[in-house]
């Protein structure tokens, strides 16, 4: 197993490499670098995870590599169960999205750099996976953020995906300020980093360190899985292309928090406030997103505000401790999620770049095969019986329900509304009404190659079988939970009995009335495009604009750091201007005009800050 | 009487500093730190520092202000700071800073647990020094030649024709 | 010739020379006269080490003195040689001139 | 008279570089009077002579000429961070003053110089061969400064940091002064015996930390570094952001934990402060410059702040940790100041952020390798510079800094937009105007080479060294 098991992250990364080096001669041939290479890491995942099925596990070094004192941290991996789960789904959907991408990159001129970003993003998130102690997780979180970052900004030529690279970068920094810290902090009071190490000690921990450490890490993970306040990279991180967005903002590396949160559950378990507060955050998040993904008229933002809404959902199912729950949700979501990515990609390929739901419309008859998968995701999104989402989210529900905090079970079956009707929203505004369309743009709408089409279908069947085949609950739990158990603690649930059917019933009236609404609203009638995506009350504005936190952000700490800077620059430093006037705003301006005085350059300034800090510091030492 | 010496010699140096940095001229700069120069010398005769206070003279007040005021006369013939200051407001921002830091260093010399009461005094010839020099400071000794043929390289880089 | 007076006199004095120094160094524009406040600094720096040496009772101070000296000497060089280079490019000699450097 | 004992073993790196810079200026008179190439091999000859002697001589400890010379590992350790830096300045100059007809045998036996005076303030026993050879050094970078004669922006950086080094030298002498009255002796070990902890030793320090605080331009005695760093020679930038850091540091760090350890509690304090400021100032300065030059000084600014974090931790591990982020720092920075070099145009332009528009489209390698050498200043793995700062943070929260740890790591985010911002412009902005694509020499490929090599080998097998780093200061802190 051991072999297998250091493949997996070995052979995406030498395609990386391969791509990278000899990108230029391979030219459009990448594809048989990477796709291979994705396939295999695959295979031995498979390989690797038979291997778990049969109750091996595994934990091997590569060698030493940060030794300090007591502070020992390898390049060593481990597999258990979770882990097994977790490369099973990345390499797995990689590998399907690594095949899509050769119809959907396939004129792109950087078409080697595209794949070998993308098996770099592979590699990465399997050792991220597969990482036994926290350095080495930071190290590959910092490298799944880095090929993030990367393929966000891929199309550099646009300005806007190079700002929202940046963007993605920047906002993930301050999430690993705190995840960063935490891992500091964890390692002087346990002493070490290694998983098993840490978990045996966490009982030792006080309540008070434990919940600060929880908190700092779940800081890190509220940056890379987009919770609140850290979300706003995310819907602007959709300037990538589709397969990214399907690959890295939607199936992968987005839940690598929810997996570091399950993974260090023993740390949140002593802390008890650092679980409230990952649940509380979860769920507000995932109404929050929702909200706003009701009226959002960008295909592809409509599905990242639901990536943030459902990530919200995962991270509210561990917050109460119903991990399989959260891990579930994970792969089914991994699942559903990347196929409609995937669709919307699709439907982008066909109307020549186009995302705006307001432009499309009655392309059911043009692309069958994508009309009908699409359908499939949608419903296991809005969790239609019978599909996977349908499984994992009334499996949170139940769990939340029984953990007894209503509030937080009422807010995320209000959640599941809105997310049953933003889910049909866009399947008929996209599918199903009238075309509204230039007519010349309907005529060149095709079906994509079977590349693509292929990729979709076998997510679609995965999202009608996940369910049945380990969701189905049974007194043991199901499958799944019985798959995982040697990694979680028993959480228990009611399966079976009056309540547990009566919340069954209640989330499918929920799916159902959300179904309905989006009916009478946008298939009932014909929709003119101009009254959508045009805010016409106060509330619908503040939806449609994400509650204006981008633009708080941006009035709260970019202006001002930038004006801080720029006016350190003038008063005490000197700066330079460089458009950064404009940014800056006119409080600012009238500031920099009133230090004109202040102007520096002059050696006199230089002596006299100096002299100031002589005269400090010698005050400073003479007083103690 | 000693004391009386003392504060004549203290108050030529207090007086050509404060000169030097007064008068516009910077060649009656110049001549205001001979002046203050040659006091300190003076002091350290007063301290018994025949050695430093010779070597004061030849060195400073003949060596180094001569090129001084070669280089005063070589790029500024005559020539006063003139024109308006622009930064005159924080040339007397200065002003208070400095007496701050004066009075923190008078401040350090009172508090200090009490010296010595008794008048100072130190074997200051030239035969003390030299024995120093040649034992104990051999190595900074020899590392100032070093010093001084950084400092003949340097100005030999800048001053050497070809640009 | 031993005079009587007490140490703290020569330390006092040499701090009221550093802080006049230190003043100089900041009120004047004339990078030569500058320089010259420097070394106002450096010689009350001299006195005080002959004067703490003369309460020790040992000659490190002087000799200490006799290398300041040396680097004085060597630091009127290089500056001067500084200064003249700069004036062939722009004869107005003033230190305000010097900011095309800065924010 | 007893003479001592003349051990040149004991300064012998700084002997073969100080015979090296005398071999230079001979050299220099003889044939071929039109071409110096063979002037910079014979010099980086030197310091690699130098490196090997370092080598050759590790593990041994000896003092010499009275205490005035201390070879122990951290000398050793700092003589091998400071030849590094050397060589790889000697290396980038090459081309770089030969494309503008400025080879000169003075160059480069001022460079060895400076060296001969960074070397010997890293073992320097007392105070005043920590000063002469502090001035040794200044003294050289003066004049290298203000290399570029013709330039106005050259002879103004060399004014500026003349006229304020000297003042800050003279605030160090006076510190020096102080600390003879208040112990009557200039030896570290002897200052270290009588654990004084008068006014006069407070007021000493205090001026000492001035003086050291200007050579690694820590706030608010960084003024001169981004004026100068501009105006100056980009190869000698390098060598005053590099080497004459690490040379400060080394006596900073020496004076500090073994002389001024009576005054620890006090100077923590102060260091502390120093430390929040330094990077503070450093890095939201950083982020409204436009010219890469003072960029990347202020961001030098704020890599000091890091490092004093180390300082303030204290003890084997945060002392270790500096040494480490020294070695990181150096090759990271003299790499970085390298590409800046090798894209500069001979009038001394090319160095704004917008003519980095596009540079990875013209040269996609040099482009890659400044995007490294940047993503190992943001502290991203696998470089060096992430290893470098989970030490000095890892350092300051063992002590319970926790409060400094979270400044310096906020401060990390922040820094991360201006780096961030200059790879973003190099890749995803469109090139303006036509630029005559340069091929880097194979002297500044090498050095590149080296510096890159050194960052990742820093970064991925960093326990050697941290392992050296933390022997090093070890006895210091017996």
């Amino acid at each position: 197993m051991s072999t297998s098991v250091w493949l997996i992250p070995a052979f995406p990364l030498a395609g990386a490499l391969v791509n990278a080096i000899f990108g230029r001669a391979i030219g459009r041939r990448a594809h048989w670098v990477a796709v291979p290479a994705t396939a295999a890491a695959f295979v031995a995942a498979c390989v690797t995870f038979s291997g778990v099925v049969r109750g091996a596990t595994y934990t091997g070094q590569l060698y030493p590599w940060i030794v300090a004192g007591a502070l020992k941290a390898g390049v060593s991996v481990q597999v258990d169960q979770l882990a097994a789960v977790m490369l099973l789904v990345v390499t797995g959907v990689g590998f399907l999205i690594h095949v899509y991408s050769i119809g959907y990159m396939q004129s792109d001129p950087g078409y080697a750099r595209f794949f070998s970003y993308l098996n770099l993003f592979v590699f990465s998130m399997t050792m991220l996976v597969l990482a036994s102690n926290y350095l080495l997780l930071y190290v590959f979180w910092e490298a799944v953020g880095l090929c993030s970052y990367l393929l966000i900004g891929f199309w550099y030529q646009r300005p806007a995906a190079a700002q929202a690279g940046k963007k993605a970068f920047i906002v993930n920094r301050v999430g690993d300020f705190g995840f960063g810290l935490g891992v500091i902090w964890l390692w002087t009071v346990a002493g070490t980093l290694q998983y098993a190490e840490v978990f045996a000690r966490a009982g030792t921990l006080g309540r008070a360190t434990a919940t600060g450490i929880a908190l700092l890490l779940f800081m890190g993970a509220c940056g890379k899985s987009a919770q609140l306040p850290l979300h706003t990279w995310l819907p602007d991180a959709m300037e990538g292309p589709t397969p990214v967005s399907a690959l890295i903002h939607a199936a992968t590396m987005v839940t690598a928090g929810v997996y570091m949160v399950a993974r260090s559950h023993a740390l949140f378990e002593r802390s008890g406030v650092a679980l409230e507060v990952v649940a509380w955050v979860g769920g507000v998040t995932a109404i929050f997103a929702a909200t706003i993904a009701l009226v959002q008229t960008d295909i592809k933002r409509v599905l990242a505000y639901s990536t943030i809404s459902q990530l919200g959902y995962m991270f509210a199912a561990v917050g109460v401790g119903a991990y399989t729950a959260g891990i579930f949700h994970l792969v089914t979501h991994a699942f559903f999620k990347a196929l409609l990515f995937l669709g919307a990609g699709s439907i982008i390929h066909a109307l020549g770049g186009e995302q705006d739901l307001r432009k499309m419309g009655g392309l059911a008859p043009r692309m069958v095969p994508t009309a009908v998968t699409m359908t499939i995701g949608a419903a296991g999104l809005a969790g239609v019986p019978g599909f996977a989402g349908f499984f994992s989210k009334d499996e949170i529900l139940a769990a939340i329900y029984d953990g007894g905090s209503l509030g937080l079970w009422s807010l995320l079956l209000l959640g599941a509304f809105l997310t049953s009707v933003y889910a049909f929203r866009l399947l008929f505004l996209a599918f199903y009404c009238a075309p509204r369309m230039s007519p010349e743009a309907a005529h060149h709408v095709h079906e994509s190659p079977t590349v693509m089409t292929v990729p979709l279908m076998v997510l679609a069947a995965l999202t009608v079988v996940t369910g049945f085949a380990i969701g189905i609950p049974s007194g043991e739990g199901t499958l799944f939970a019985q798959f995982l158990a040697p990694v979680f603690p028993p959480h228990e649930v009611e399966h079976g009995g009056f309540g547990a059917y009566a919340l069954l019933l209640l989330s499918v009236i929920v799916v159902a009335a959300g179904f309905l609404l989006a009916w009478l609203l946008y298939a009932t009638r014909p929709v003119a495009p101009e009254d959508l995506g045009r805010p016409r009350t106060p509330i619908h504005a503040l939806l449609f604009n994400a509650y204006y936190v981008d633009r708080m952000y941006d009035a709260v700490i970019v202006r001002p750091l930038f004006a801080l800077s720029v006016l350190l620059a003038r008063g005490f430093d000197a700066g330079v201007l460089d458009g950064a006037v404009n940014a800056v705003g006119r409080a600012v301006v009238a500031w920099a005009q009133g230090l004109r005085r202040v102007q520096t350059g002059y050696v006199v300034n230089y002596a006299l800050t100096m002299l100031l800090g002589v005269v400090a510091l010698v005050g400073f030492l003479l007083s103690r | 009487m000693q004391t009386a010496v003392f504060f004549a010699i203290a108050a030529i140096a207090v007086a050509s500093a404060l000169g030097l940095i007064v008068r516009r001229n910077p060649i009656h700069g110049a001549l205001f730190l001979v002046v203050n120069l040659g006091s300190v010398a003076a002091i350290y005769l007063m301290l018994n520092a025949q050695f430093l206070a010779a070597a004061q003279v030849i060195i400073y007040a003949g060596a180094i202000m001569v090129l001084f005021v070669f280089a005063i006369m070589v790029l500024i013939p005559g020539k006063e700071e003139t024109g308006p200051d622009p930064l005159r407001p924080f040339r007397l921002v200065a002003i208070p800073f400095g007496a701050f830091l004066l009075v923190e260093i008078l401040l350090m010399l009172v508090v200090r647990p009490a010296p010595p009461r008794e008048p100072p005094g130190a074997e200051g010839g030239a035969e003390a020094i030299g024995r120093l020099l040649f034992t104990d400071y051999l190595f900074p000794f020899e590392l100032t030649s070093v010093l001084l043929l950084a400092a003949l390289v340097g100005v030999l880089a800048l001053a050497k024709r070809k640009a | 010739m031993i005079l009587l007076v007490p140490g703290s006199y020569y330390t006092g004095l040499s701090a009221v020379l550093f802080a006049i120094g230190v003043t100089g160094v900041l009120v004047r524009r004339n990078p030569l006269v500058i320089f010259m406040s420097i070394e106002v600094m450096l010689n009350a720096a001299n006195l005080a080490l002959v004067a703490f040496g003369a309460q020790f009772r040992n000659a490190d101070g002087q000799v200490l003195v006799f290398f300041v000296m040396t680097v004085a000497a060597a630091e009127v060089a290089v500056g001067l040689a500084i200064i003249v280079a700069i004036f062939r490019l722009r004869p107005r000699l003033s230190v305000d001139d010097l900011s095309a450097m800065r924010w | 008279m007893d003479f001592p004992a003349v051990s040149l073993r004991a300064i012998l790196p700084a002997i073969v570089i100080l015979t090296t810079a005398a071999l230079v200026l001979l050299l220099d008179l003889l044939p071929p009077r039109e071409r110096k190439g063979h002037l910079a091999v014979v010099s980086l000859a030197g310091v690699v002579a130098a490196l090997l002697a370092t080598t050759w001589l590790w593990g041994g400890e000896s003092r010499a000429f009275r205490g005035m010379v201390v070879l122990d590992g951290y000398a050793l350790f700092l003589d091998l961070v400071i030849c590094y830096a050397a060589g790889l300045v000697v290396l980038l100059s090459m081309d770089y003053l030969r494309e503008r007809g400025l080879e000169s045998g003075e160059y480069y036996a001022l460079v060895l110089l400076a060296t001969v005076g960074m070397m010997l303030m890293a073992s320097a026993g007392d105070l005043i061969v920590v000063f002469l050879s502090l001035e040794l050094m200044s003294l050289s970078l003066y004049v290298l400064a203000g290399y570029f004669r013709a330039r106005l922006a050259s002879g103004e950086a060399a004014m500026k940091y003349f006229l304020l080094g000297a003042f800050a030298t003279s605030f160090f002498l006076y510190g020096i002064a102080l600390v003879y009255g208040s112990t009557g002796t200039t030896n570290l070990d002897r200052i270290a015996a009588s654990a004084s902890r008068d006014s006069l030793m407070m007021v000493g320090v205090a001026l000492l930390l001035v003086g050291f605080g200007f050579k690694i331009s820590a706030v608010p005695f960084h003024m001169w570094a981004p004026d100068v760093y501009v105006g100056a020679p980009t190869s000698v930038t390098a060598l005053i952001a590099t080497g004459s850091k690490a040379a400060a540091f080394a006596a900073l760090i020496r004076v500090l934990v073994t002389s001024l350890r009576s005054t620890q509690p006090d100077w923590t304090v102060l260091l502390w402060g120093l430390a929040a400021a330094t990077m503070t100032v450093g890095n939201v300065v950083a982020i409204a410059q436009s010219n890469l030059k003072r960029m990347l000084a202020y961001s030098s600014v704020a890599h000091v702040g890091y490092m004093l974090i180390g300082l303030v931790a204290g003890g084997v591990f945060g002392t270790g940790a500096v040494l480490f982020y020294l070695l990181v720092y150096t090759f990271t920075t003299a790499g970085a100041f390298g590409v800046v070099l090798l894209l500069e145009h001979a009038g001394g332009e090319g160095v704004s952020l917008a003519d980095y528009a596009g540079r990875a489209r013209r040269h996609p390698i040099l482009a890659l390798v400044l995007s490294l050498f940047l993503l190992s200043l943001i502290g991203i793995p696998p470089f060096g510079g992430f290893v470098g700062k989970f030490y000095l943070f890892g350092a300051a929260v063992r002590s319970g800094y926790i409060g400094l740890a979270v400044i310096g790591a906020l401060n990390t985010a922040v820094a991360s937009y201006y780096y961030l911002r200059l790879i973003v412009y190099m890749y995803m902005r469109e090139p303006e105007g036509v630029e005559a694509v340069s091929t880097p020499s194979f002297a500044g490929g090498l050095a590149l080479a080296v510096a890159l090599v050194g960052i990742v080998v820093l970064g991925v097998v960093p326990t050697p060294f941290i392992d050296l780093a933390q022997a090093a200061v070890t006895p210091l802190l017996r």
